[in-house]
């Protein structure tokens, strides 16, 4: 099986250059150990960890495919990764582990915002070039020129729901309930709602829950007195799921709109009816047609033997490692600067779409809104930046 | 006197001596910054653990929310280091009297509560500290505060630890400390003395809050960015657990248990998720066999034939 | 806020506290007992959640024997975690048994975090049917208003079971003196076991009820209704089971008030209701204030 | 003016009035005993004097400063010193330490001075030091001063709480049930002792006791309790022949002991 | 009646009770004095299962007690009252009493058993609804003692019943302790106030830093010189 799919065109061109490249820079003993080691910092263990082990399969299965490509300038590559428990601190040590221990040449990650947040400054002062494939707030990026992100940003994508909500559905008013202990779920309500109200709508009713809670009938029953058109939920899937239900329950009509969090499959195992009709934005969609999709569907599933299809952690991580294994292809070197100079360069097509950093170093990406509909994650539309 | 002040000198040359290793092995890189930052981590929590120490082993008082005071010595001096450019350690300082201040304020009521209601209000405070600062903007709120300059080095914290363990040290071998662990062993025979004990538990407290504010300042720095749920009271708990595990008083039984225990889970990052599961499973043998442990040791020493030991009444009944 | 919507919010407030109360039943008996805040009485929940989705999923039995194996699971798993963890200690400091219960509670926490992973899981949707009770415009949830029932029921069971019979006076009898209790013929052992079989049974059935009612349970689901409903359990005044009722009810009233007002701030209500309560009375609600004897 | 003067002195608890119009009047050095039957209100008394309760009304003076309902501690420093029916040692400190606390709140160093370990600490500190040696040699208990509290045979921690409370260098010393749990060559020492404290340190003396061998031995005036009042007061060889007394807390045998 | 034989308890390092022989027969009161420390209460407790033994065999009844577990020795009829009294802090007096049947089933005699007990502690049914920590000292005694009176015993184990108590109470509970041996109880007596219980006793052992070294009849100690030196003062 041909293990390097549709980007294997653009992949091996890069790799034959860079492997004529490497032939003449390979004495200058950059890679003794005859590998590349990235490092991959997610968090393995924690209440998020179910994220961090979704994009820690999805580096292995680029790096298994790398490596049947001939690897990166003719060596070796790996993924060393390691656990941030999703708490910044952590990941600021295991950071600098990486790079004083493990002497990787670039990073990938960290996850969530908070620890890319605590991890860059570091990556910067090393001069270490990392790149996040999922920390989503606007702040990762300007802590220097060596931190990357491969997804769109927060701003984007509460400018992107609420567009949704003032032009496809017409919505007049609307209601946020949101994570107030949680950077992500809180940077995407704020950002929602003055994208909201620059088109006119209006927040009538705002309010807020922290980490753990499961009841929501005291919020709810305040939004209900307001019947807004739409409720923003912008969570994790499983917590919206349990709001979702218990919104229902206390009689709001409302539709709900929520973020790239919402992506699962657990979504409707959890939320049953509750959950459908409803719109949030991703990265990308499975049913997406494009052959970066299908390809990296294919491959992940037979890799691990599965028939769920990968979530968005696994293909933003999986984006960001062969954004980075591309660029560092290309630069010909571990050099750090010519690593950088290459990312600062990068044009290509990964699975979440095209990426072309711009002058803050974030990707310019399209989202994708997808519809809940009977049980499923249908793709609605696709809005471009 | 005189051999207080030999002892003082033999400190100081002793932790001279240790910090020009580790001094000149950080700078050739022996140590290298993940490492260093181990260390510095270490310090930090040795800091905060002789201050949960003091408030817990000698005074007697149950706190589960320490990290309240540090995180507000974090934001406070990160905060004014930010917007005045106060020098580094004065904005230290100034997040330290914050906490003090905090600390006095919510040690006046809630110190007369005893034991786990005393316990759980701190911990309520711990959280609500926590969700104060989630509400102020100005503080990053749930996202955090970024952008802090890295002015914590080695030598600060190091010279911070020392400087704490002589200072508590000091209080613990006056009349305050001595009137600390009176509350601690008897607080009516202890009122009967005619000492304050209300005024030595606020004393106790506010100096704890002190120095957790200083070592939450000395953490702001080295970390260059905070967040709030990062000082929830699972953190208290981890100061607790150093301070338990130390032993009751003893400053060098506190400072190699939060250093083994800062160090463990490093130790154990090989072992993947599964080091979740080996630490509290360590900490659960550790505990049971430090019991078992009192019995040898205080074995061993009644063997030596120095001390009759009376403690009546105290055992065997379930066995 | 208009009459309506204040009755909602009541039985808002009434539903979760109740929620609270159950869990805090628990809590106050195994701490009336051994004097213990027992850390993993939170995670005893957890796993009760999970042994009746096991059972329920896997065996497909249906929610009463799924309900009663849980029971029965958390029963076995908190005697256990007494005989091994907490018993060596009996004899030593509180704060030193507080210590194995963290660590006990994180062993629970991780363990089952690694066995199972982080993702939440659900109930089979049939296990029992989700009803929306009308009393006029006001709503319940059936599910609340069983957990309601259930607590109150167990408040009168409880409080007759320890005041009122044999071998509730033994357990209180053991919890004042472990020595004496011996001397009159009571086995110190056999009660403590039996405080933390109820206890932990209690644990567990509210374990399984709120994972069915909230529909999902995680390996960390246990932390923050844990902490709440210790909270709870201290309001009431910590040992009395009519306080961990009350408190359990006052919190989850208060806290759904609070949020009503200002959702920001009702995280930190339930605590700053606590420290208010405390200052003004130190034993808690219903606690009375013992001045030892000097 | 007398030295102690306690007005009609009432206390409840709930229902009970455990005592109730309680008056007397001690001067400088004074060797009282309060005795009477079991739960009369005597240690209720001591707890009343030192702070522990406050009176429900009455008015003690003390040194002509009125003292009822202040705190235990502030009263300590108005010099009433006290023991416990049950030994209240601090039973994981050395025998040294357990008097080293007695004078802590005599010391006026602040914490900068004990920080800073400023002059004023090492002239403080080396005063107690002396002082708590020279109480312990009083005591006979200088060898065991590094020995923990609770590892000292019983008559030798009830020697060292009343040398604790002699530490607070107080003018009225409340001594309740010194001899208890003592066998007679114990209680023997013991009288000898009080006897000795009281013309040393010239303090007056108030003393709760069931052996009445003891209180009819060094007592110059007893006052008995029942049921919260008193019920006779005046010399021993008067309170042995008392009626009353005989009948509530003597009884017949010990009568003529 | 109760046996104990060349009996050695340690704890831990401290040897506290060494090849100790004391024999109790039915009906008899006899009583063990020595000085503090000198291991009565050892004794006691280790009769009661409270300490292990770590050589030698108490027997009660022909039964081995050693090994028995603590809280099985009170079905045999054997019951303590300890050393520091040891009721029940939050309990009320009646409930405190209701423990003392514990290991009783006959609800008829316990109930008689309530009415015998205030009626020989009046100052208790006074009390009866008070918490037992807050009883004074003396009131304390008096429960302690009827709580064990409420077992119901073959043989009543008493540490020093007369600590603390007023000298009436101190006569009254030595009368008690006479009439409840009367009527059919057996009692091994632990006193620090040795003049009183040599004078209901009927036999005696002088215990000194746990050896039995003096036993004979309680009168004839009451005469002995040493005995008199060094426990009757003077
Ligand atoms: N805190 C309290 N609450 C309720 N009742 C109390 C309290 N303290 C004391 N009492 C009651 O007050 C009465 C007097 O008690 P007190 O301890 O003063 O007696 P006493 O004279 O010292 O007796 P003893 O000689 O036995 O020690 C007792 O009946 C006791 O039960
Ligand atoms: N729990 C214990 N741990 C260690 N040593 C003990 C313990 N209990 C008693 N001892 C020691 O055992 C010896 C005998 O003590 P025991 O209590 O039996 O004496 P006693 O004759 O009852 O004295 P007292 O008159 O003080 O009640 C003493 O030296 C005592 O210190
Ligand atoms: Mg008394
Ligand atoms: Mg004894």
């Amino acid at each position: 099986q041909n293990a390097s799919g549709s980007s294997s065109a653009a992949t091996s061109a890069a790799a034959s250059s860079a492997a004529s490249g490497s032939a003449s820079s390979g004495s200058s003993g950059a890679a003794l150990s005859g590998e590349v080691k990235i490092g991959a910092v997610m968090p393995l263990t924690g209440s998020v960890a179910a994220f961090g082990q979704s994009g820690q399969k999805a580096l292995q299965l680029l790096e298994d495919q790398v490596n049947a490509d001939g690897g990166i300038n003719g060596q070796k590559l790996t993924f060393v990764f390691v656990d941030d428990e999703g708490k910044p601190a952590t990941a600021a040590t295991v950071g600098k582990k990486l790079i004083d221990n493990d002497k990787v040449v670039a990073i990938v990650g960290p996850l969530t915002s908070n620890c890319a947040l605590s991890l860059a400054p570091i990556a910067q002062q090393y001069k270490i070039p990392m790149v996040t494939g999922t920390g989503t707030n606007e702040k990762v990026t300007k802590v220097g020129d060596f931190i990357f992100r491969t997804c769109f940003i927060d701003p984007f994508q509460g400018k992107v729901v609420a567009k949704l909500a003032s032009s496809d559905l017409k919505a007049q008013t609307a209601a946020m309930l949101y994570d107030n202990g949680n950077d992500y779920s809180k940077g995407l309500a704020q950002n929602f709602q003055k994208s909201f109200e620059a088109n006119g709508g209006k927040v009538v009713s705002s309010e807020t829950y922290l980490t753990g809670d499961k009841d929501f009938n005291a919020q709810l029953t305040k939004i209900a007195a307001t019947n807004p058109d739409v409720l923003f939920l912008p969570d994790y899937y499983s917590t919206v799921a349990v709001i979702a239900k218990q919104a229902r329950s206390a009689g709001i009509k409302a539709t709900f709109l929520g973020g790239d969090g919402w992506d699962s499959a657990d979504l409707f195992k959890i939320g049953g009816d509750a959950v459908n009709g409803a719109y949030f934005s991703n990265h990308y969609s499975p049913d997406d047609t494009s052959a970066e999709v299908v390809q990296f569907i294919k491959d992940f599933k037979s890799k691990y033997n599965t028939t769920d299809a990968p979530d968005a952690m696994a293909a933003l991580n999986y984006d960001a490692g062969k954004v980075l294994v591309q660029s560092i292809q290309k630069a010909g070197s571990t050099d750090s600067a010519a690593i950088q100079s290459a990312l600062k360069a990068y044009d290509g097509t990964v699975v979440s779409g095209h990426i072309k950093f711009d002058e803050n170093r974030d990707a310019i990406k399209s989202a994708v809104i997808i519809k809940t509909d009977g049980g499923k994650e249908t793709f609605y539309t696709k809005v471009e930046p | 006197m005189k051999s207080y002040i030999k002892r003082g000198v033999i400190f100081l040359a002793a932790s001279l001596v240790v910090f020009c290793v580790l001094f000149v092995l950080i700078q050739t890189d022996v140590i290298n910054a993940y490492y260093s930052q181990i260390l510095m981590v270490i310090c930090i929590n040795i800091i905060l653990a002789l201050s949960t120490n003091l408030i817990i082993n000698y005074t007697g008082q149950l706190t589960l929310g320490h990290s309240a005071f540090m995180a507000i010595g974090a934001y406070a001096s990160a905060f004014i280091q930010m917007n005045t450019g106060l020098p580094f350690f004065l904005s230290l300082l100034c997040g330290s009297v914050v906490a003090a201040v905090f600390g006095f304020l919510i040690g006046l009521p809630t110190l007369r509560l005893k034991g786990d209601y005393l316990a759980i209000t701190t911990l309520g405070f711990c959280q609500i500290v926590v969700v104060a600062i989630q509400n102020i903007d100005a503080l990053g709120g749930a996202q955090g505060l970024a952008g802090i300059p890295p002015k914590t080095t080695f030598a600060w914290v190091f010279f911070s630890m020392i400087a704490t363990i002589a200072i508590l040290y000091n209080i613990v071998h006056a009349n305050q400390g001595r009137a600390m662990i009176s509350v601690r062993e008897d607080e009516i025979a202890a009122e009967a003395m005619g000492i304050d004990t209300t005024r030595y538990k606020i004393m106790s407290f506010t100096t704890g809050a002190f120095f957790a504010g200083y070592a939450g300042g000395l953490y702001a720095f080295l970390m260059m960015f905070i967040d709030p749920n990062s000082f929830n009271f699972l953190k208290s708990i981890d100061f607790v657990i150093y301070v338990v595990l130390g032993g009751t008083g003893g400053f060098v039984g506190c400072i190699a248990s939060t250093s083994i225990l800062t160090l463990l889970p490093e130790v154990l990052r090989f072992l993947g998720d599964l080091r979740m599961v080996i630490y509290p499973l360590l900490l659960i043998v550790i505990m049971i066999l430090r019991v078992k442990n009192i019995r040898v040791t205080s074995f061993l020493r009644r063997k030596s034939g120095a001390a009759k030991p009376k403690e009546r009444g105290e055992d065997h009944a379930a066995a | 806020m208009s009459l309506i919507e204040f009755l909602q919010q009541l039985i808002n407030g009434v539903s979760l506290g109740s929620v609270y109360a159950l869990i805090a039943l628990g809590y106050t008996m195994v701490y009336g007992i051994i004097g213990l805040i027992n850390f993993a009485h939170c995670d005893i929940y957890m796993v009760g959640a999970y042994i009746g989705f096991f059972v329920a999923t896997y065996a497909r039995l249906p929610f009463i024997p799924a309900l009663l194996i849980a029971m029965l699971g958390s029963a076995l798993l908190g005697v256990v975690i007494e005989r091994v963890a907490y018993k060596p200690l009996r004899r030593t400091t509180n704060i030193n048994l507080l210590i194995t219960a963290i660590g006990v509670s994180l062993l629970l926490e991780n363990g089952f975090n690694a066995m199972f992973g982080g993702n939440p899981r659900t109930y089979p949707g049939d296990i029992l049917k989700q009803q929306t009770v009308m009393f006029g415009p006001i709503r319940s949830d059936a599910l609340h208003l069983i957990i309601l029932g259930i607590s109150l029921l167990l408040l009168v069971l409880l409080n007759l079971f320890v005041n009122h019979t044999k071998m509730g006076r033994a357990m209180r009898a053991t919890s004042l003196d472990k020595d004496a209790a011996a001397l009159m013929g009571i086995n110190v052992n056999t009660t403590i076991s039996m405080t933390f079989a109820i206890g932990s049974a209690l644990a567990g059935a509210a374990g399984m009820l709120v994972a069915i009612l909230y529909s999902s349970l995680d390996p960390y689901m246990g932390m923050m209704p844990g902490i709440k409903s210790f909270v709870a359990a201290v309001l009431g005044g910590i040992g009395l089971i009519p306080g961990a009722f009350v408190g359990g009810i006052i919190l989850g009233v208060v806290e759904t008030f609070m949020a009503a007002i200002n959702s920001k701030i009702a995280g930190a209500v339930a605590f700053v209701i606590l420290i208010v309560i405390l200052i003004i009375k130190p034993t808690g609600l219903l606690g009375k204030a013992v001045k030892e004897k000097v | 003016m007398p030295l102690l003067d306690i007005e009609n002195i009432t206390i409840k608890f709930g229902g009970l009035t455990a005592v109730s119009d309680f008056s007397i009047s001690m001067e400088e050095n004074d060797l009282f005993g309060l005795i009477g039957p079991n739960g009369a209100g005597k240690t209720t008394v001591f707890n009343m004097l030192t702070g522990v309760y406050a009176p429900t009304s009455g008015k003690i003076v003390f040194n002509g400063e009125s003292i009822q309902g202040i705190q235990p501690h502030q009263i300590t420093k108005k010099k009433i010193s006290r023991t416990f029916q049950n030994i209240r040692l601090m039973k994981n400190l050395s025998v040294m330490d357990n008097i080293k606390v007695s004078y802590a709140y005599q010391a006026h160093y602040s914490l900068v001075s004990s920080i800073f370990r400023l002059p004023s600490y090492f002239r403080q500190e080396e005063e107690i030091e002396k002082k708590s040696l020279d109480l312990l040699k009083i005591f006979g208990l200088l060898e065991l001063k590094n020995e923990k509290a609770c590892n000292l045979p019983y008559g030798q921690q009830r020697r060292l709480e009343i040398a604790r409370a002699l530490a607070t260098q107080p003018k009225l010393l409340l001594l309740d049930e010194p001899a208890a749990g003592m066998n007679p060559q114990e209680t023997q020492n013991l009288m000898d002792l009080i006897q000795w404290i009281r013309r040393e340190f010239k303090i007056a003396i108030l003393l709760i006791e069931h052996d009445m061998k003891l209180v009819m031995g060094v007592c110059e005036n007893i006052v008995v309790l029942d049921y919260g009042k008193i019920i006779a007061q005046g010399p021993p060889d008067e309170i042995k022949t008392n009626k009353k007394v005989i009948e509530a807390y003597l009884g017949e045998e010990a009568a003529d002991a | 009646m109760l046996k104990i034989q060349n009996l050695n308890v340690y704890y831990d390092a401290i040897h506290a009770l060494t090849d100790i022989n004391i024999e109790v027969k039915e009906g008899e009161i006899v009583t063990l004095i020595g000085a503090n420390g000198a291991g009565k209460t050892s004794t006691l407790r280790a009769i009661s299962g409270l300490v292990p033994a770590k050589s030698g065999t108490i027997t009660f009844e022909d039964k081995k007690l050693n090994g028995y577990p603590a809280y099985k020795i009170p079905y045999l009829g054997i019951s303590h009252v300890p050393e520091g009294r040891r009721i029940f802090s939050n309990l009320t007096v009646m409930e405190n009493l209701q423990m003392g049947a514990y290991c009783r089933k006959d609800d008829a005699g316990i109930k008689k058993d309530f009415e015998m007990v205030y009626a020989r502690f009046p100052r208790l049914k006074e009390r009866m609804k008070q918490r037992g920590g807050t009883l004074s000292g003396g009131e304390q005694q008096m429960l302690a003692m009827g709580r064990a009176l409420m077992a119901r015993p073959k043989i009543l184990l008493l540490d020093e019943p007369s600590m603390g108590l007023a000298p009436i109470i101190v006569q009254e509970i030595f009368h008690i302790i006479k009439e409840i041996n009367g009527s059919g109880t057996t009692i091994l007596l632990v006193e620090q106030n040795a003049n009183m219980a040599l004078s209901i006793a009927n036999r005696a052992y002088v215990i000194e830093t746990g050896n039995i070294v003096l036993e004979g009849k309680a009168s004839d100690l009451l005469q002995d010189d040493s005995v008199k030196q060094a426990y009757l003062g003077g």
